[in-house]
């Protein structure tokens, strides 16, 4: 498809002349970056590492309202994207990209989700791709990559004075075509440049775990003593989940304000002890144990035997930002290992 | 300081005395620039044990933190000790432990460790950059001798410690049973002037500080749940009769989670920083709570996790309590 | 502040002295400003700070707490408790840059039924200077 | 959380108009009637008259209503008769929830719109907590059948004969070596003129006799604990260095103590003089004599004189024991009077009057023992004696002043004495009586004659020639050498300052607390009213009770009344202690603190905080794990909910005013009506 | 199915009756429903064992099994047991009143597969809530099935749910019915005393071309399938249903998965061939 550059300096004016979309970039308060709707152009960063929390987000945000209604009526009111939310956004890490084409398994599944999945329809993934992949990055492990470009409607890279845009969906025309004077064009040597960029990258990912086997394996460490050598330290937190890429665990809670309410979802995570407590007082998952197993189990064993693909796009987040220092590679090793 | 072979050693022969189900430790990370806490039940495992700048994380949380299971009928649960490596700050938290009845003295076997320091992680960062390979460093009296890639180097306490350590007024031990090395000297102090700066901006100014710090938060309570003073069996922000807060996060409950988390460590923090630390979102939750902790010192003259005997601050009253503002 | 902001004001009052203190000024026919609307408790050691934040979420503008003077309480000291938690509740509000005059604490007697005027009139005017409160007011956001 | 199907009724009171005037009760009905869970909104005239509750009561069956919310007055004023109502329907009275639309909203307010608005929010707030309201149990506890009376005067006499001859056993404890009160002091009584000592002194040995009456005199209650029907006191019998069986009050000791006749005699108010082993008045009762330590030369210097203490060589009955020493006794008892009385107003808190400097500045109490005929100058008008009873004069211009530490803001007295106006009357006679040519002149503010027969009595006073000045005197002072006094006073009915002479002043002095009035409110909790007098549950409807159940108020130390006043209330008091013992159960506190087992940590904040000691912490079996959790003692808890607010996860809430409660409350409360 | 665009939508069913199966601070209720706009009855269908998301604006939902067979036309029934906060609000409610119900959800019982065998049913408490459609709709279709034995049990007499069916069941010839309570002061209880899965062993269903199919507490759930092995029964002959806690029933929101099935999904029928390999599903 096409090639295009952006001038550094020219990308305020690039956001600007998207004002038929609404535009996400990420933006920077103190050392935390984290995609957020952009009015002012000035406030997107594409100088980051990656985003604190991931741009799941921007299809699954923290809390949603899935419909309102008023308790003495017996009126509801959905509250579904509509078709008119066109949106762009800017500078998704390839791994979080990756994330969405996974996640997009489960809420397509059987019942389609509308909230999920209109939005994902509205929305024009414009990539960046990794020059400086973080020391726990490990996508390569996962059929990922510094400049992976599924499922990105178009992807970005940093070659210093400007940023290359290679385009890969129609619907990346779309906007790029509204773009106007911000972009110019490009050609082979920034395609080359790109290449370049992309095989270097990978080659400073340093971390890595072989996937084979794993799947099968762990069904059958149920009962074993291993996950507490690493549930003892857990604080079930949910930190590994929440800004997980892939994790999509939910809540659905009724909210009244006098006598207007409204049903929202909000994120859940497996790692909470009220997650699986049963109103009888019973917790199928009583400890952090069994917790423990179920997160790297669903991503490792019970996703991929349902959906056929692990439920993992080694970010590194849960690595990174696990405040015990629960490593996700080095349980997967030790699961080989026992 | 401790020699870690005489940490072993200790810890090996109390794992093997029968007397403790488990003691808690650090033990090397797999990366970067912190250990890893760490839970062993048999001397085996002593070999493990560590203790040097790494060492941040507060081993008390982890004792609270040990889910009690139903004890199947016809047995009888298992009563023996806790071992617990505690650094000055953390064995203040043993203390509060104690003042708040979360256990008695007896079921807890101390090994104190006079300590001069850890490092803060996120400063490391800013030196060094990351560190895929585990960090060793050790603070001495001028500075922390850090390896970390490949290369050895030292750095002034300033630049790498740990805020908490920069004003630490207790490096040794309040309470211990086995004190582990020889005591250190007291180098820093606190007076709360990073509190006094904040104290002096207008209510707005304060107010879109906390704006935007509280709409980061994404309640997933790493702050709660690693708070060593947080092991309410029902914690009131997750509670649903009655539900104080919602658990949809907008700037409205989240700020409210966290005046309820301040209030609720009035008097009982300890100061180990640990909720600040692993914030994923980077929230300065201490500037909350040492708001509270400068004001009970000013106020009651009380300082929490120092003497096991002392009443609580807030289930107690001195007939000559200040009376600010009240009409 | 526009002079038409009429704030909305939680007073917790405790049974044997303010709440008796306000039914005296009722029974004195002492008017004085609506603003303050009193939730009863038994005394004001009931009052859990938290109260104050959950109030200023809900929607109100100020909160008032009111119990019987130190040394007088009913149940002998619940009031030097209240007073501990009052004076630092107000501290943190203060910090995280809720106006300090939003939140106040008096000692009203069962024969204060005056005492009680003023204290409605000092914390409706403070309020109202203060004006409304929508820091984190729990909002239809995104409803 | 709401677990069962709410059908609440909720009823406006008008009260007559003092709710209608101002609120518009129909709007507040019709905003009630669409709140969740209300299936009747109604209003009436008088909710709290029989029509009105017996509306409620209807409703509760036709309706099958279970929750009740009424707005009206205060709920300190018919919270228990609206819970009565619903009990008597069959629902559990703590179904109750009332709005205060009348003292809080009504009275207050002017404005019928914003009133009305207000009026709104209160019903709405108490229909969001009456739908969580908890059925609670009405326990009862068994009553110890006795009664402890604090203070031996009129009051608590009366009371205390009142209750023995119900059959219970009272103990009567008083401070003085003698009972009687200020009422013994006294010489004849406004408005009929009784002696009386006439009327006391039967009564007062009656207490001495009756077999159901245990009289502590000279003594003092040290510590109280416990709760109504339950309590358990400790009585310090002060030491009287006189052994109380052997004594047989012949007196002689008195008379060849070697201070007789040099102190002070307190129930002379200091115009007569005593030994320091002595009873206070001849028809004291006890009759058995005491020591006084502070004075008594053997037990303040060691030794009397050089052959030994002259009381005890006198003494045939050897009842003199200098080695006495305090008894400490224990009490159970199930209900507590406290008569402690008053205290008269020190006039030399108002130095224009010149008290201290002339001994013809006297005090009315002063001026009663010295016209009684028991009284250190057998009832002769003399004034100016010295110690030994001699010299003074018959004065012939005597002055009285009303109001003298009453009505007086500049002494914080605001209050008046009640008593002042018609015990200067009555002395003002009782001078005409014995010198009839006496130049008598009264200075009063206002003379308040409300009592039964009182204004006849003044009526009667004026007629006997008696001059009455409206003037309240700036300054008394003598004029020369001799002890003419000159009373400096405008007379405000016709606004000319004058100057009066008189050789007598009698001060009209007011009643005060006492001194020690501290004390007893630390011994019992209870509360002053803003005069300092102790204050009584409801100055209306149970001017008797205190806020402590159990623990009763009769005379002068609820506040300044006459001596029918003071009987009236005695036996109101007597009659109120009765009431659990004659019953032998009473009900304690429902509304009291539970512990959710299951939230609680075991920290015990709230066992620190709980000021009646009512909670501990006891083991708990949790799946097989031994913790510590609170526990709270039903009988001790008084439900004011310190340690549901000291506890952090909210595991200990006080029924009725839980958390879960309180919360809605909040949240209808914060919106806005706009 | 309802709105098939969003299956968070709710429909909106009016309650038409009410009535308590037991007493007691866990009492059962049982609501008849129908829905508000009597359209939905075109469109929708549900088999035996599926569930549905009942739930009250302004509290919350959950799922319950519709305890009402499709052979029963022109209403829903659940029977709810008084636990949390949904069933507790659920349960102030009356004849008159409005509920959401957000299904069918989840997978049924085969009774396709099973016609022309015998059908065992085993429940205890409140676990015959999901096998009285399956009884009904056997009764109702008696000619394509053989026979049906119904053994069911609770803790006490009162807390047996359904009684003037079982009644029915105990009366009619074509069904061998057997109940059993786990303590019994009552002289004139004539049936089993003691546990379900004793009662099982007491009755010894042959497995001969037989279908067992079991509900109730895990616990029993466990014991029934031991000794239903010991009788004889294949895995691939054992039906039961698992319940676990659910927010979405639409296999989205993660929370009540054993292993890599959801059970609001995958189940909540599965044979106990499909879980015997996921020690998950009895924890
Ligand atoms: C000058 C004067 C003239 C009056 N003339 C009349 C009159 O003519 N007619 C009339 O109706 N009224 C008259 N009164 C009012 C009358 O004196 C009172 O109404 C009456 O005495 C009140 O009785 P009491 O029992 O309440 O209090 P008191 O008489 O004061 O008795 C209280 C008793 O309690 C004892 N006591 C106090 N504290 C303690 C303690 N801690 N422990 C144990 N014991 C304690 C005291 O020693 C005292 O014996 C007059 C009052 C004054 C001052
Ligand atoms: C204008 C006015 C204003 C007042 N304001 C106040 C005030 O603000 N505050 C205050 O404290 N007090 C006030 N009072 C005084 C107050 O009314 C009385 O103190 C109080 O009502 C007395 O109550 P009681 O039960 O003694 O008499 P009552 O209220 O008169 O009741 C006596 C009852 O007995 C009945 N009865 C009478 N004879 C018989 C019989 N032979 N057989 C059967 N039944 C009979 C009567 O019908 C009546 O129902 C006021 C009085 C008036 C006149
Ligand atoms: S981030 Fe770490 S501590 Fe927190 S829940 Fe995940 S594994 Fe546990
Ligand atoms: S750790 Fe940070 S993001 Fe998580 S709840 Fe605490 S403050 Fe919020
Ligand atoms: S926030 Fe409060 S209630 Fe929650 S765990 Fe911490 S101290 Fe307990
Ligand atoms: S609030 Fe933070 S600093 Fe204080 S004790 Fe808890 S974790 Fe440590
Ligand atoms: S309510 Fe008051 S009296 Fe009762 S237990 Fe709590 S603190 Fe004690
Ligand atoms: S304060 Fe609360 S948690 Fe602590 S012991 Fe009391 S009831 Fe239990």
């Amino acid at each position: 498809m096409g090639d295009y550059k952006i001038l550094k300096e020219k990308v305020p004016d690039f956001i600007k002349a998207l004002d038929k979309f609404e535009v996400f970039a990420p933006v920077k308060k103190g050392d935390t970056v984290r995609f957020e709707k952009i009015d002012d152009p000035s406030r997107a960063t594409l100088d980051f590492s990656n985003t604190n929390v991931p741009p799941k987000e921007l299809m699954f945000p923290e809390t949603e309202t899935l419909f309102r209604y008023r308790v003495v009526s017996t009126e509801i009111e959905p509250k579904v994207p509509s078709d008119e939310e066109k949106r762009v956004v800017l500078g998704i890490r390839p791994c979080d990209a990756m994330a969405f084409s996974i996640v997009d398994r489960l809420f397509g599944w059987d019942f389609p989700d509308p909230y999920y999945q209109k939005r994902r329809e509205n929305s024009i993934l414009v990539g960046l791709a990794c020059a400086e992949p973080c020391s726990n990055c490990f996508c390569t492990s996962l059929g990922g990559g510094p400049a992976n470009e599924e499922p990105l409607d178009a992807i970005l890279y940093d070659l210093g004075e400007f940023y290359y845009l290679k385009t890969i969906t129609d619907k990346s025309e779309a906007f790029v075509s509204s773009a106007g004077d911000a972009l110019e064009s490009a050609g082979d040597s920034e395609r080359a440049q790109a290449t370049e960029l992309a095989g270097s990258a990978e080659k400073k990912i340093k971390r890595t775990i072989k996937t084979e086997g794993i799947p099968e394996k762990l069904p059958s460490l149920y009962d074993h003593e291993f996950w507490t050598q690493y549930s003892n330290r857990c604080l079930g937190c949910g930190i590994c989940t929440f800004l997980c890429p892939t994790c999509h665990c939910f809540d659905i809670q009724d909210e009244i304000e006098a006598f207007d309410g409204r049903r929202a979802r909000m994120w859940d995570t497996c790692m909470f002890a009220e997650y699986t407590l049963h109103a009888s007082g019973h917790n199928p998952r009583p400890t952090r144990k069994e917790r423990t197993r179920n997160r790297i189990s669903h991503k490792y064993s019970y996703f991929p035997t349902k959906f056929g693909v692990i439920a993992c796009v080694g970010c590194g987040r849960c690595i990174n930002f696990c405040p015990v220092n629960i490593d996700i590679i080095d349980v997967l090793q030790k699961s080989k290992e026992v | 300081m401790v020699d870690e072979n005489v940490l072993r050693d200790k810890a090996k022969e109390i794992l093997s005395s029968g007397e403790v189900r488990r003691l808690i430790g650090w033990k090397r990370g797999t990366y970067g620039y912190e250990a890893a806490p760490c839970v062993i039940t048999d001397a085996s495992q002593a070999d493990d044990l560590i203790f040097d700048a790494t060492c941040v994380q507060n081993p008390a949380s982890f004792i609270t933190l040990e889910e009690k299971l139903p004890v199947p009928r016809g047995q009888q649960p298992d009563t023996r000790k806790i071992a617990v490596m505690v650094k000055g700050c953390d064995s203040r938290a043993v203390v509060q432990h104690l003042v708040e009845k979360a256990y008695i003295r007896d079921d807890v076997v101390i090994l104190g460790i006079p300590c001069r320091g850890v490092i803060d992680r996120r400063k490391a960062e800013k030196i060094f950059g990351e560190a895929p390979q585990p960090v060793l460093a050790v603070a001495e009296k001028d500075g922390v001798v850090i390896r970390v890639n490949g290369e050895e180097k030292k750095v002034s306490r300033e630049e790498i410690l740990a805020d908490k350590c920069l004003r630490c007024r207790y490096p040794n031990p309040v309470i211990s049973d086995y004190p582990l090395g020889d005591e250190v000297e007291k180098w820093a102090d606190d007076d709360f002037s990073d509190v006094s700066e904040f104290e002096k901006e207008s209510p707005e100014e304060k107010w879109a500080f906390w704006e935007e710090e509280f709409s980061k938060c994404i309640r997933c309570y790493a702050c709660r749940n690693v708070c060593p003073m947080c092991y309410c069996v029902e914690c009131i922000v997750t509670k649903l009769k009655p539900q104080w807060t919602r658990r949809s996060t907008d700037l409205s409950e989240n700020t409210v989670y966290h005046i309820q988390r301040a209030w609720h460590l009035a008097g009982r923090c300890i100061e180990c920083m640990e909720c600040q630390r692993v914030c994923p979102m980077d929230i300065p939750i201490m500037t909350l709570n040492r708001k509270l902790t400068k004001d009970v010192k000013e106020l009651f003259d009380y300082e929490p996790g120092v003497d096991a005997e002392a009443q609580p601050l807030l289930a107690s009253y001195n007939p000559q309590d200040p009376e600010e503002y009240i009409m | 502040m526009s002079n038409d902001f009429e704030p909305n004001i939680i007073g917790f009052l405790c049974n044997w002295c303010s709440y008796a203190g306000a039914d005296l000024a009722g029974t004195s026919r002492t008017h004085y400003l609506p603003n303050v609307k009193i939730i009863r408790v038994m005394c004001s050691g009931r009052v859990n700070p938290l109260f104050i934040v959950n109030a200023l979420q809900q929607g109100a503008d100020g909160v008032l707490i009111s119990g019987c003077h130190p040394g007088d309480c009913h149940y002998l000291e619940g009031n030097y408790f209240a007073r501990r938690r009052f004076v630092l509740m107000h501290k943190l509000l203060e910090h995280v840059g809720v106006d300090p005059r939003r939140v106040q604490m008096s000692w009203v007697s069962a024969s204060e039924g005056a005492k009680f005027k003023d204290v409605v009139e000092k914390i409706v005017s403070d309020v109202k200077e203060a004006g409304p409160m929508d820091q984190f007011r729990r909002r239809q956001l995104n409803w | 959380m709401i677990n069962y199907r709410p059908r609440i009724g909720v009823y406006i009171c008008h009260c007559g108009i003092n709710i209608a005037a101002v609120i518009d009760v129909k709007a507040v009905v019709e905003h009630a009637s669409k709140l969740p869970g209300v299936v009747v909104a109604r209003d009436y005239s008088y909710m709290c008259s029989d029509p009105g509750q017996g509306m409620v009561r209807e409703d509760i069956e036709k309706e099958k209503l279970n929750r009740v919310v009424v707005a009206s007055c205060s709920p300190r004023m018919h919270e228990p008769t609206f819970r009565n109502t619903l009990k008597d329907a069959g629902l559990n009275p703590y179904y109750l929830e009332m709005a205060n639309i009348r003292e809080q909203c009504s009275w207050v307010h002017e404005d019928p719109a914003i009133a009305t608005e207000k009026a709104k929010k209160l019903v709405e707030a108490a229909v969001a907590k009456a739908l969580l309201l908890e059925a609670l149990e009405e326990k009862e506890v068994d009553v110890t059948p006795a009664c402890l009376i604090i203070g031996a005067g009129i009051a608590g006499i009366q009371a205390a004969l009142d209750i023995a001859d119900a059959g219970f056993k009272v103990y009567l404890v008083e401070k003085n070596p003698s009972v009687g009160g200020h009422m013994a002091q006294l010489d004849k009584t406004f408005p009929t003129l009784d002696c009386s000592a006439c009327i006391l002194t039967p009564k007062m040995v009656d207490v001495a006799n009756h077999p159901n009456i245990e009289l502590m005199t000279y003594s003092q209650v040290e510590s109280i604990e416990g709760y109504v029907g339950n309590f358990k006191a400790t009585i310090r019998k002060k030491a009287r260095y006189v052994d109380f069986d052997k004594c047989t009050g012949c007196g002689i000791c008195a008379e060849n103590c070697r201070l007789a006749g040099r102190i002070p005699s307190e129930f002379d108010e200091g115009i007569g003089y005593r030994s320091a082993i002595y009873i206070p008045f001849p028809q004291a009762v006890p009759a058995k004599y005491t020591i006084d330590p502070e004075r008594c030369l053997q037990l303040t210097k060691g030794k009397c004189g050089k052959e030994g203490p002259a009381c005890a060589a006198v003494c045939d009955a050897k009842a003199i024991n200098f080695e006495q020493q305090d008894e400490l006794v224990e009490i159970e008892i199930g209900t507590i009077i406290v008569a402690t009385g008053y205290d008269i107003f020190d006039p030399t808190r108002k130095p224009e009057y010149g008290y201290a400097e002339n001994p013809n500045v006297m005090t009315g109490l002063e001026f009663e023992r010295l016209v009684s005929a028991s009284g250190p100058t057998g009832g002769k008008i003399i004034v100016g004696r010295d110690r030994k009873g001699e010299g003074g004069f018959e004065p012939k211009k005597i002055g009285f002043i009303h109001c003298v530490g009453s009505r007086d803001k500049s002494v914080g007295n605001e209050y008046c004495s009640r008593v002042c106006c018609m015990y200067l009357a009555k002395q003002a006679h009782l001078i005409k009586d014995k010198l009839p040519d006496a130049e008598i002149t009264v200075f009063y503010m206002d003379v308040r004659a409300f009592g039964k027969g009182f204004e006849e009595f003044y009526d009667r006073v004026r007629r006997e020639g008696i001059r009455y000045i409206r003037g309240n005197p700036s300054e008394i002072y003598r004029k020369g050498d001799d002890h003419t006094l000159i009373i400096k006073v405008e007379d405000t009915l016709t606004g000319t300052p004058m100057e009066y002479e008189a050789d007598l002043v009698v001060l009209g002095v007011g009643l005060e607390p006492r001194k020690d009035v501290r004390e007893i409110i630390n011994l019992f909790k209870l509360s002053q009213s803003t005069d300092g007098f102790f204050l009584e549950a409801h100055p209306k409807l149970r001017p008797v009770d205190t806020a402590s159940d159990g623990i009763f108020l009769a005379g002068c130390c609820q506040g300044p009344k006459d001596i029918p006043d003071t009987v009236a209330q005695a036996k109101g008091a007597a009659s109120s202690a009765l009431i659990p013992m004659a019953s032998g159960k009473v009900k304690v506190e429902a509304q009291i603190s539970v512990v959710n087992k299951d939230e609680c940590r075991g920290c015990g904040f709230c066992v620190e905080v709980c000021p009646y000691s009512a909670i501990e912490l006891v083991e708990e079996n949790r799946q097989g794990n031994i913790i510590k959790v609170a526990s709270v003692n039903e009988a001790l808890c008084k439900g004011c909910g310190s340690c549901a607010a000291a506890c952090l996860s909210g595991a200990i809430q006080p029924k009725s005013f839980k958390d879960e409660q309180i919360l809605p409350q909040i949240a209808v409360l914060g919106v806005k009506t706009e | 199915m309802m709105d098939d665009s969003n299956p968070y939508l709710p429909y909106i069913a009016k309650i038409e009756e009410t009535w308590y199966e037991t007493p007691g601070d866990r009492c059962i209720k049982t609501f008849k429903v129908n829905f508000a706009d009597e359209k939905v009855w075109e469109t929708w269908s549900h088999k035996p064992g599926q569930c549905a998301m009942v739930g009250r604006l302004g509290v919350g939902e959950s799922m319950f099994c519709i305890s009402s067979s499709p052979t029963e036309k022109d209403y829903l029934r659940f029977s709810i047991m008084k636990m949390g906060k949904v069933t507790n609000a659920l349960h102030e409610l009356e004849a008159g009143d409005y509920i959401t119900v957000r299904g069918p959800l989840g997978n049924w019982f085969p009774l396709e597969e099973w016609e022309g065998k015998n059908i065992v049913t085993i429940g205890g408490g409140i676990g015959q809530a999901p096998l009285r459609p399956v009884i009904n709709y056997i009764r109702a279709n008696k000619e394509k099935y053989r026979n049906l034995t119904v053994l069911y049990g609770a803790r006490t007499r009162d807390d047996l749910c359904f009684q003037p069916e079982l009644q029915c069941f105990l009366e009619e010839e074509e069904t061998t019915c057997r109940l059993s309570v786990d303590v019994c002061e009552d002289k004139d209880w004539e049936h089993f005393v003691g546990f379900v899965p004793d009662l099982l062993m007491e009755v010894s269903p042959s497995p001969e071309n037989t279908i067992a199919v079991t509900c109730g507490p895990p616990i029993m759930i466990k014991f029934v399938i031991q000794n239903l092995e010991k009788l004889g029964f294949k895995p691939d002959q054992i039906y039961t249903t698992l319940e676990n806690r659910m927010k979405c029933g639409i296999g989205k929101c993660g929370r009540c998965n054993v292993g890599h099935l959801y059970v609001c999904k995958d189940g909540p029928v599965f044979s106990y061939e499909t879980l015997k390999d996921i020690p998950e599903a009895f924890a």
